[in-house]
């Protein structure tokens, strides 16, 4: 077994591991950094592939971005940690069938016999000069531009999104509404309930839960 | 041939003057427009009669327009003017000229009466249609057109429950009726390719062997098939046994119409039709024998009925359904002639009875109930006496008319070699004793004995009696002066419309031993049914006026007989429950169980439940559950994925 | 002649246009004079359509065709032939008499009434005239919709019920159908219903569009089984919805078997006569005996167009047992012409009785149709009485009615192909009187025993003249129905040799 | 050595954790984001390794876009959670029943 | 070292002038006040038409198809036609929710910004010729409309309708993801064209290309709503803010109908024999249960939705037929655009029935629509009947068309089977009919006044008289639908 497979084998179960725990964890902060935990993991594969630029983003910016957005987020909500695991148990063995089968399907469509060795060979090691980050940065803004330009899009759109939904203005709509105010109807600010009158009356029973 | 469709055209302008326009043109006018109509009618037909009859000018024929051409099929609206037409036509318009008449009196004080004079009028128009035709069509055409109007007049007083219900009967009756009459046509069309009476019988010898099948497995001789539904349609409207339930209830109807349809004309429709088509019937040896046969059997037995009758109407009524039986017998035994003859003298003292009881009726302010009258002989005398005049012809008492029609037809059913003939010879000569038997019981319950009705009576008016005179003066001597010419001369008078095979022809065996109309009556007293008919008399006498309580015991006696005769051996009891009721019942059902229930319920709305039933249920799985959704979303991967990556 | 070439276009589009005109009048009473002088006009226009008409040909006239839609080869065309010329005028006739009873009775939604009647109108004329499957589908479906809001705007208490019921059956016949003629258009490359025929498909296929087309056409007709939306659609229906179902909507079944059924699929029909026959005669009988329990009128008289219709389906699929036993296709002629005879009675008859009971229950505060609510009509209403009468009897098929000609050429034809047919047939003699005439009996005969009845008024001069026109159409037909039967001639010979199977 | 179909397993084991992740949890909405972020993620790898094994950069460019997109997809969800929890008071799955049916 | 070949901008005009129109609508609106922001609609409104123009000029100044921006961008004439349909819907959808949003105090700078980049996103998604425009415009469309259906902010149903989209939505991005990595890994190439030849050309492995089919299906799929990938379809477009259902209902559809042809046509045309089976799964199971749940629902917009499920399925039918067909494709594509078209109409006049604080979106308050409003009510009808396929309105050809393929592709059995769902769908539309014609409206009805301003109501008007001058003259739309996918 080589470095190479000790590794893989290592970062693989570190992150199904992690994963597993953010699926199972009944603490959503938990959970985050359970995450957390994957993206390494992932990122030390990722790096086996060679793909040192985007294991880097992912530990830097996505580790570093999101997942602190997710923490911040889920700090600021209050959640109640005690009922999360309620029902957790009583599907889980459904969950894992389904989950177990459609990977199951995907084994038998990807496995080594379509992607094994012999299909796939392990591509020819690039030269000492070869850089990943030139390459990719090469071709980005190129051949990629338009995709770019809609990744970026895509960001604003995300902006405006996120900021027109959470951003709340100072007054928080508590303006009159004039309009409002004069289309009031009687029926909406008077109700009359009909109230079945009571014959007679001692005083020892008195009327309850007639008078809400 | 102008003149006959105008002799048929006149009444239809009266019955249409006098539809549209009689509430503005007011009663007389209306009486006036109809009567100068319909007598202008029976003037000319008059005429039509005495050329063609008396002076033997050739029948004429013609088309006055093609009403359906259909591929090889040709439908015409003509007319046939032969000998036979032309006697019926002076029949026909004679007998409803003196209706028109009578009804002005009979019908003074109804509501009704503009109305009343136009169903008239048509009847006469659709009524000589029906003799004029020269094709089953047309005849059709007529015979459906008095139908209505029969149908209509029944119903007359539209308010009276039993008024209607009777018009329903009659028109129901008829139409069963009528599906035998219109399949024959059809069998018609079918093998002969025409309605023309001409092409028709000039071809009938081409199918003597050609069978038909009727049902899997059952064929049949086809101009038997044809006699035979034909038939069916001549027993409805002529009420032989078992389409004869309606006639009695058509007694509701205002008696003139019962003079008119129910006893001279309509009802004779199917006697008419069947000598029309004697050249068919006279190679069907097989339907002959069943006209004969159920011709005997309603003479007999529809005369017992009228013997426990006690509407007046009503007896007569009967006596018209024995009397068609007779007819219908006579076309059993080819005597063609004989039943026409009949037919005749039937019309004139039938219709005499009819008008005569009317008057009666009229007297007692529409009082029918024979226990109820008695004694009137002295207030209307001649009323009486043409009511005796017309119950001495029914009872076959020479020389009255109905002796001679009756006694060439007793004679020809003797002489007859037709299957059958020896049933209904029997049936004709007990005939000869019932007939007597009930009309001068009711004759003697009418004027005779005690006076039970309360009220004055009054001998009715002229317009009344005039018809009355009128038709009495044929019914003595219309059989004297016609038997010769009729039946025994040659040619006969009706000439070439009658065919009889040689060998049937019994009338020509008949024609030998005739010797003239007074020898024949002289010699009455040497036949059997002479003394039958007197028997009949003196029993009526006995048990009405000498000993009336000899009847109440004998219906003490014989109560079991009795009841079946009052329950008129039980054909309307079998039609209420079985076919109306019946009917009624599977109707029910096909619309409860298996239009509502099955159709309905199960398949249409049932669909409908089920589909909702479906739908409200699959609402469910839409839990509003995100992990649901997101299941629904996998499981539907999954099952893809198996089914294409495994190759499931 | 700009007029002659166009003229089938202007009968159908000219009411569309009224309907709009219609819905832009402000007043009810603008609304009744525009609409009725729209349907007027167009019966006139039906003049000159018959004048221009070549009897003696079985070509299609006035035939117009342009492109409609390019991509499918779907043509806007139309053309008449002596059949759909016939249902034309008789569509425009009804379809007038429909406006002018609906000036009376309708006090609601007036515009809207007058509209959704000329739509269905022009719709209608439209389904005779279209030469294109598709132009004739979309008319044929397009209908369904003013007629699924008349009965549902203007209908009585059950009218919800009754007006998606019909929509959906109507809607579920004519599915099938629609697959049928892609198919057949899959087949031959084109929409023109000319092109169907003769194509010789095998038997299968044949079997197959065969009850395609059986699905659609029986529904419409009906016939047994699944006629039991119309007892529900006539009976909810205004009056002058059940008159245009009854007088119209249930021809389009009859039509639609003689030009697509008959010729496009002849082995297959000839094979499969024996069942339509029996069908028929099932409805004839089966039907005739329900009619007899029913306590509503316009539900009996519902059930009565279904048994007459019965025999409309009848002759049309008695010429392959006639021409069985018969050499000439001209043995034939009489079935197929009584069949057709027998939708243009029938909408005389059946429509003058659903607008008397409309008539009728118009005097009733309560709208009752139920027999038992009435009796003894005939001595307040006597003209009523004596058209009800009439059309009555045209109903029972009495001679000198238009209702006798058809029965009479069905029964005619039954004999030739079997006496237990015609037997069977004929038995309607008994049970269209016995359920007719037990109605007439009952509403119109007897003592007066509802109090409502006392106060009744005779025909108006607008109702009147509504029963004038059908009496004069009852009579004529009746008496002398061959200038309908003149221009059928060539058309019936023309459709029996291509109904022929080879 | 490792195979590519080694790398493919594990990224579809991560992708069959995240499937259960989301149909299992109930109660935290913050969880189901977090599976999105780990199935994205086994995309993410899916692409990488393919990239590797067929010597071309278009599964890594495509990785790029992925991770600006769900970053852009984790901001606009949280936005959502927020709004939500602000409405609602809570961010519990089986809470969110109001639609249904 | 790079091949690298400048890009035609030209091309990508329409997109490029929407980007700079939607950042000038954001800096306009910032520095608006509250009462000018009819500014921003207008501004918007007229870039959207320019936009319009813009395509337009391309149809005739690109006769055959051309790819550029690397194989990332293409213009061809089912992007052109696409774009149109697009910017007319929404346009439409933006005419429409002016009054909506206005009344309900939804933040409408933001809206109208948000909508325009959805836009930008379907207009992405048309011209997308390789699998990453294809992703970046779906994802560009979907957060934006996220976001629009939270932005209705104090409604609770309108952000748990958000949530459920958001997380659905995400999970099916996931799995088309996952989906064009396999076919990634295959070929080595995420350009459709690309894919097309070198899937062609068999040296794929089959059960990868299989996996990566249904995948990518299941996510597009998603995107129509088609059954079983259609559970948000209803809660969103209950929850959402009518106009931002309208919208949703609208554009998006056709454009995910254009990816779909370009992966399942121009990318994986030999895998047609498995599409075929797998869309006629979903179509079955999308008619029928669309059509079936529908009938069980009270809430006129739920109603809709499953009706949109039951519309999908039919258009899916068009697609299936078409690869042994002539006009499958086109069929479907016009199914679509008219169903768009009717769909628009729909919403909108639930919307525009609707007044702020009284949500009128249940069955029961159509009651009587026509006593109160009789051309609304018209209008109405014809769209229902649209819906249902009843000619002569613009549905029937629709469905027509669709049949047409099926028979030429011998799916008869299939086209039998659509109609029966078309007659189980027909109820509920005349149910609507139904309440609008047959009944009378309550009071409390009686007494809310409908008001909308003219040139809504124009709008409405344009929009049901489209659904039957369509179906009177439906050739020219046809032409053009064949001349895209011909």
């Amino acid at each position: 077994m080589t470095a190479i497979q000790i590794l893989f084998y290592l970062f693989s179960t570190i992150a199904i591991l992690s994963a597993l725990m953010v699926v199972a964890s009944t603490n959503p902060v938990r959970g985050v950094l359970s995450l957390v935990l994957t993206f390494f993991a992932m990122a030390g594969i990722w790096l086996l592939l060679h793909a040192e630029f985007l294991a880097l983003i992912l530990v830097l910016v996505y580790v570093g971005a999101v997942m602190t957005l997710f923490l911040f987020v889920v700090m600021m909500l209050r959640v109640n940690v005690a009922s999360m695991r309620e029902g957790f148990v009583r599907y889980l063995p459904f969950g894992i069938v389904l989950s177990l089968v459609i990977v199951g399907l995907i084994v038998v469509a990807i496995g080594p016999k379509q992607f094994g060795l012999t299909s796939m060979p392990i591509p020819p090691t690039k030269d000492i000069n070869y850089n990943n980050l030139a390459e990719l940065g090469m071709v980005l803004y190129t051949q990629y531009a338009y995709p770019f330009e809609i990744a970026a899009v895509l960001l604003l759109a995300a902006i405006v999104a996120a900021i027109s939904l959470t951003h709340r203005k100072p007054h928080q709509r508590k303006i009159q509404n004039i309009g409002k105010q004069i289309t009031v109807k009687r029926a909406d600010r008077v109700r009359l309930i009909a109230m079945p009158s009571v014959k007679k009356m001692n005083v020892s029973d008195k009327p309850s839960g007639e008078t809400s | 041939m102008a003149i006959a469709a105008a002799v048929a055209l006149l009444p239809l302008a009266g019955a249409l003057i006098a539809g549209l326009f009689g509430k503005k043109i007011g009663r007389s006018a209306t009486h006036w427009v109809t009567i100068v109509l319909v007598g202008a009618a029976f003037l000319l037909s008059c005429y039509l009669f005495a050329v063609i009859v008396l002076l033997g000018h050739p029948p004429v024929e013609g088309v006055l327009y093609h009403w359906v051409v259909s591929g090889p099929f040709n439908f015409d609206v003509a007319i046939l003017l032969d000998h036979l037409s032309a006697t019926m036509l002076f029949i026909v318009s004679f007998i409803s000229f003196m209706v028109h008449i009578y009804t002005i009196g009979y019908m003074a004080d109804d509501p009704g009466y503009e109305r009343f004079f136009s169903y008239v009028s048509l009847f006469t128009f659709a009524m000589l249609i029906l003799v004029l035709a020269n094709n089953f069509l047309l005849l059709f055409f007529g015979w459906e057109g008095v139908g209505l109007v029969s149908y209509l007049l029944i119903g007359f007083w539209f308010k009276r429950e039993s008024a209607v219900d009777g018009g329903l009967k009659a028109f129901i009756a008829n139409r069963v009726g009528d599906v035998g009459f219109i399949l024959g046509i059809a069998a018609v069309l079918t093998y002969f390719n025409s309605l023309d009476y001409h092409t028709v019988f000039s071809q009938a010898t081409h199918l003597l062997d050609t069978t038909m099948p009727l049902f899997p497995g059952i064929h049949a001789s086809v101009i038997t098939v044809i006699c035979v539904l034909l038939f069916i349609g001549a027993m409805a409207k002529s009420a032989q046994i078992p389409l004869h339930v309606w006639l009695p209830e058509s007694m509701e109807g205002p008696t003139p119409i019962s003079a008119l349809i129910h006893a001279a004309t309509m009802v004779t429709a199917g006697i008419y039709m069947v000598a029309r088509m004697s050249p068919l019937f006279e190679y069907s040896p097989a339907a002959l024998s069943l006209v004969l046969i159920l011709g005997a059997t309603t003479c007999l037995f529809m005369g017992f009925l009228a013997v426990v009758q006690q509407d007046i109407k009503r007896v007569i009524a009967y006596s018209t359904i024995s009397q068609l039986g007779y007819m219908a017998v006579a076309l059993g035994a080819s005597a063609y002639d004989a039943a026409i003859f009949h037919l005749i003298t039937h019309a004139f003292f039938k219709a005499l009875l009819f008008l005569a009881a009317g008057s009666v009726i009229i007297a007692l302010h529409h009082e029918q109930d024979m226990r109820k009258m008695g004694g009137l002989a002295p207030y209307m005398p001649i009323t009486y006496l043409t009511f005796a005049i017309g119950a001495l012809a029914l009872a076959a008492i020479p020389p009255f008319a109905g002796f001679y029609s009756k006694d060439a037809i007793i004679e020809a059913v003797h002489l007859s070699t037709t299957p059958g003939a020896h049933y209904a010879y029997f049936c004709v000569l007990a005939g000869a004793f019932v007939t007597p038997l009930y009309i001068f019981r009711a004759l003697f319950l009418t004027f005779h004995g005690k006076k039970h009705y309360e009220g004055t009576v009054y001998e009715s008016p002229w317009v009344v009696l005039i018809p009355l005179i009128a038709l009495a003066i044929p019914s003595m001597i219309a059989g004297g002066l016609l038997i010769g010419p009729m039946l025994f001369a040659t040619p006969r008078l009706l000439g070439s419309s009658i065919f009889v095979l040689p060998q049937h022809n019994v009338l020509a065996t008949l024609a030998e031993d005739y010797q003239g109309a007074q020898m024949m009556a002289i010699h009455a007293s040497q036949t059997m049914t002479f003394w039958l008919a007197l028997l009949g008399i003196l029993t009526a006498w006995l048990f009405n006026l000498a000993r009336p309580q000899w009847a109440d015991s004998l219906k003490k006696r014989w109560s079991y007989l009795y009841h079946i005769l009052v329950e008129k051996y039980g054909f309307d009891k079998f039609n209420q429950i079985v076919l109306v009721h019946g009917s009624r019942r599977l109707g029910e059902f096909f619309y409860k169980v298996c239009d509502l229930l099955m159709i309905d319920g199960l398949f249409v709305n049932g669909s409908g439940r089920f589909i909702r039933f479906f739908a409200n249920k699959g609402r469910r799985l839409q839990t509003g559950y995100l992990y649901h959704y997101a299941l629904a979303m996998l499981i539907g991967l999954a099952i893809l994925l198996g089914w294409f990556v495994l190759g499931l | 002649m700009w007029f002659q070439q166009n003229i089938l276009s202007i009968l159908i589009w000219l009411p569309v246009l009224g309907a709009i005109t219609t819905l832009l009048t402000n007043s009810d009473r603008t609304a009744r004079l525009v609409a009725s002088s729209f349907a007027i006009v167009n019966l006139l226009l039906c003049v000159p359509l018959y004048l221009g008409f070549d009897s003696s040909s079985f070509a299609l006239q006035f035939h117009e065709k342009r492109l409609w839609i390019s991509a499918y080869q779907i043509y806007y065309a139309v053309g008449v032939d002596g059949i759909s010329l016939t249902m034309i005028i008789l569509t425009n006739f009804t379809g007038l008499l429909v406006i002018l009873a609906g000036c009376q009775a309708i006090k609601l939604r007036v515009a809207q009434y007058m509209a959704a009647f000329l739509v269905m109108q022009g719709m209608m004329i439209g389904v005779f005239a279209a030469t294109d499957a598709i132009l004739f589908y979309v008319f044929w479906e397009g209908m369904l919709i003013p007629m699924y809001l008349s009965i549902g705007m203007w209908g009585s208490s059950n009218r919800n019920y009754a007006a998606v019921k019909f929509f959906l059956y109507t809607f579920l016949g004519s599915i099938l159908m629609l697959i049928a003629l892609l198919y057949l258009y899959n087949q031959t490359g084109s929409f023109d219903i000319q092109h169907y025929y003769g194509l010789h498909l095998s038997m299968p296929i044949q079997k197959a569009i065969f009850f395609a087309f059986l699905l659609a056409f029986a529904v419409k007709v009906p016939m047994w089984p699944v006629h039991t939306w119309l007892p529900d659609a006539h009976t909810e229906a205004p009056a002058g919805g059940s008159v245009v179902l009854a007088a119209l909507m249930l021809k389009l079944g009859i039509y639609g078997f003689l030009r697509f059924s008959m010729p496009i699929v002849p082995e297959a029909c000839a094979h499969l006569a024996g069942l339509m026959i029996v069908l028929s005669l099932i409805a004839i009988v089966y039907i005739g005996l329900v009619a007899i329990v029913q306590t509503d009128m316009k539900k009996l008289i519902a059930y009565s167009s279904i048994a007459h219709m019965g025999f409309a389906t009848l002759g049309c699929f008695m010429v392959y047992d006639i021409l069985h036993h018969a050499s000439a296709h001209q043995d034939a002629y009489m079935s197929l012409e009584g069949a057709v005879v027998q939708m243009v009675s029938h909408a005389f008859g059946s429509g003058a009785m659903f607008l008397g009971v409309g008539i009728l229950a118009d005097r009733m505060v309560s709208h009752s149709r139920l027999i038992k609510d009435y009796s003894g009509v005939a001595a307040r209403m006597p003209i009523f009485a004596a058209f009800f009468m009439l059309f009555a009897m045209s109903n029972v098929g009495l001679p000198g009615t238009a209702g006798f000609v058809g029965e009479f050429m069905v029964i005619m034809s039954a004999f030739q192909t079997h006496f237990s047919v015609a037997l069977v047939a004929s038995l309607t003699l008994i049970l269209a009187s016995s359920y007719t005439l037990w109605m007439y009996k009952r509403v119109f005969f007897g003592p007066i025993m509802n109090q409502e009845v006392t106060t009744m008024q005779d025909l108006n001069w607008l109702e009147t003249t509504n029963y004038v026109l059908l009496a004069i159409g009852v009579f004529l037909l009746g008496l002398y129905p061959a200038p309908v039967l003149n221009v059928l001639h060539a058309t019936i010979g023309h459709l029996l040799s291509l109904s022929m199977p080879a | 050595m490792i195979s590519l179909s080694d790398f493919l397993i594990v990224a579809a084991i991560l992708f069959g954790i995240s499937i259960a992740g989301i149909i299992i949890n109930r109660k935290n909405i913050i969880v189901l984001l977090m599976s999105i972020e780990l199935m994205l993620l086994a995309v993410n790898t899916n692409f990488i390794a393919f990239s590797y094994f067929q010597g071309n950069t278009v599964g890594e460019l495509f990785v790029f876009f992925i991770l600006a997109v769900a970053a852009a997809e984790a901001a606009i969800g949280l936005a959502i959670m927020m709004v939500l929890f602000r409405k609602s008071g809570t961010i519990e799955v089986d809470k969110l029943d109001l639609l249904k049916g | 070292m790079m091949n690298f070949t400048p890009p035609l901008y030209s091309a990508a005009l329409p997109e490029i002038f929407l980007l700079c129109m939607a950042s000038a609508a954001l800096l306009i609106d910032v520095c608006l006040k509250e009462r000018y922001q009819i500014i921003t609609y207008i501004f918007v409104q007229l870039s959207l038409v320019a936009a319009f123009l813009l395509v337009m000029s391309q149809y005739h100044d690109y006769p055959s198809s051309i790819i550029t921006f690397s194989g990332h961008y293409v213009v061809d004439k089912l992007a052109i036609l696409t774009k149109l349909f697009v910017l007319v819907a929404s346009f439409f959808a933006f005419v429409y929710a002016r009054q909506y949003i206005k009344e309900r105090h939804i933040a409408r700078g933001e809206y109208y910004t948000l909508g325009l980049f959805a836009v930008m996103g379907m207009l992405i998604m048309a011209s997308a010729s390789s699998f990453l425009t294809i992703y970046l415009g779906l994802e560009l469309l979907s957060l934006s409309l996220y976001a629009m259906v939270a932005l209705q902010k104090n409604s609770g149903v309108a952000s748990e309708a958000a949530m459920k989209y958001f997380v659905t939505g995400a999970l099916a991005s996931g799995l088309l993801l996952y989906g064009i990595s396999m076919l990634y890994g295959i070929t080595g190439s995420i350009e459709i064209s690309t894919l097309g030849t070198v899937l062609q050309s068999g040296l794929h492995q089959d059960k990868v290309v299989m996996l990566a089919l249904i995948f990518i299906l299941s996510g597009l799929l998603f995107k129509l709503g088609a059954v079983p990938f259609h559970m948000w379809v209803p809660d969103v477009y209950d929850g959402a803010p009518t106009s931002v259902t309208l919208f949703i209902a609208s554009a998006p559809k056709i454009a995910s109908f254009c990816i779909l042809m370009r992966v399942l046509v121009q990318a994986m045309p030999m895998m047609n024999a498995t599409w075929s089976l797998v869309l006629a799964a979903a179509a079955i199971l999308s008619m029928f249960a669309g059509n079936l749940l529908a009938i069980a629902q009270t809430n006129i917009k739920r109603m809709l939705a499953y009706s949109s499920i039951a519309h999908m399925g039919y258009a899916l039918l068009g697609v299936l037929a078409g690869p042994a067909s002539t006009t499958g494709y086109s069929a479907a594509m016009f199914y679509i655009t008219t169903y768009v078209i009717v769909a628009a109409g729909a919403f909108a006049i639930i919307a525009l029935l609707s007044k702020q604080g009284i949500e009128l979106d249940q069955l029961e308050d159509y009651r009587g629509l026509n006593a109160r409003n009789p051309w609304l009510a018209f209008m109405m009808l014809l769209l229902m009947f649209s819906m249902a396929g009843i000619p002569p309105t613009v549905g029937f050809f629709a469905k027509l068309g669709l049949l047409e393929a099926l028979v030429e592709a011998h799916y008869v059995w299939l086209a039998a089977l659509a109609l029966l769902f078309a007659i189980i769908g027909a109820y509920y539309y005349l149910r609507i009919v139904m309440l609008m014609y047959f009944e009378e409206p309550h009071e409390t009805l009686m007494e809310h006044r409908i008001t909308i301003a003219p040139g809504i109501m124009a709008a409405v008007t344009l929009n049901g008289i489209a659904a039957l001058a369509l179906g009177l003259l439906p050739s020219a739309l046809i032409d053009m639908c064949r001349l895209s996918l011909g």
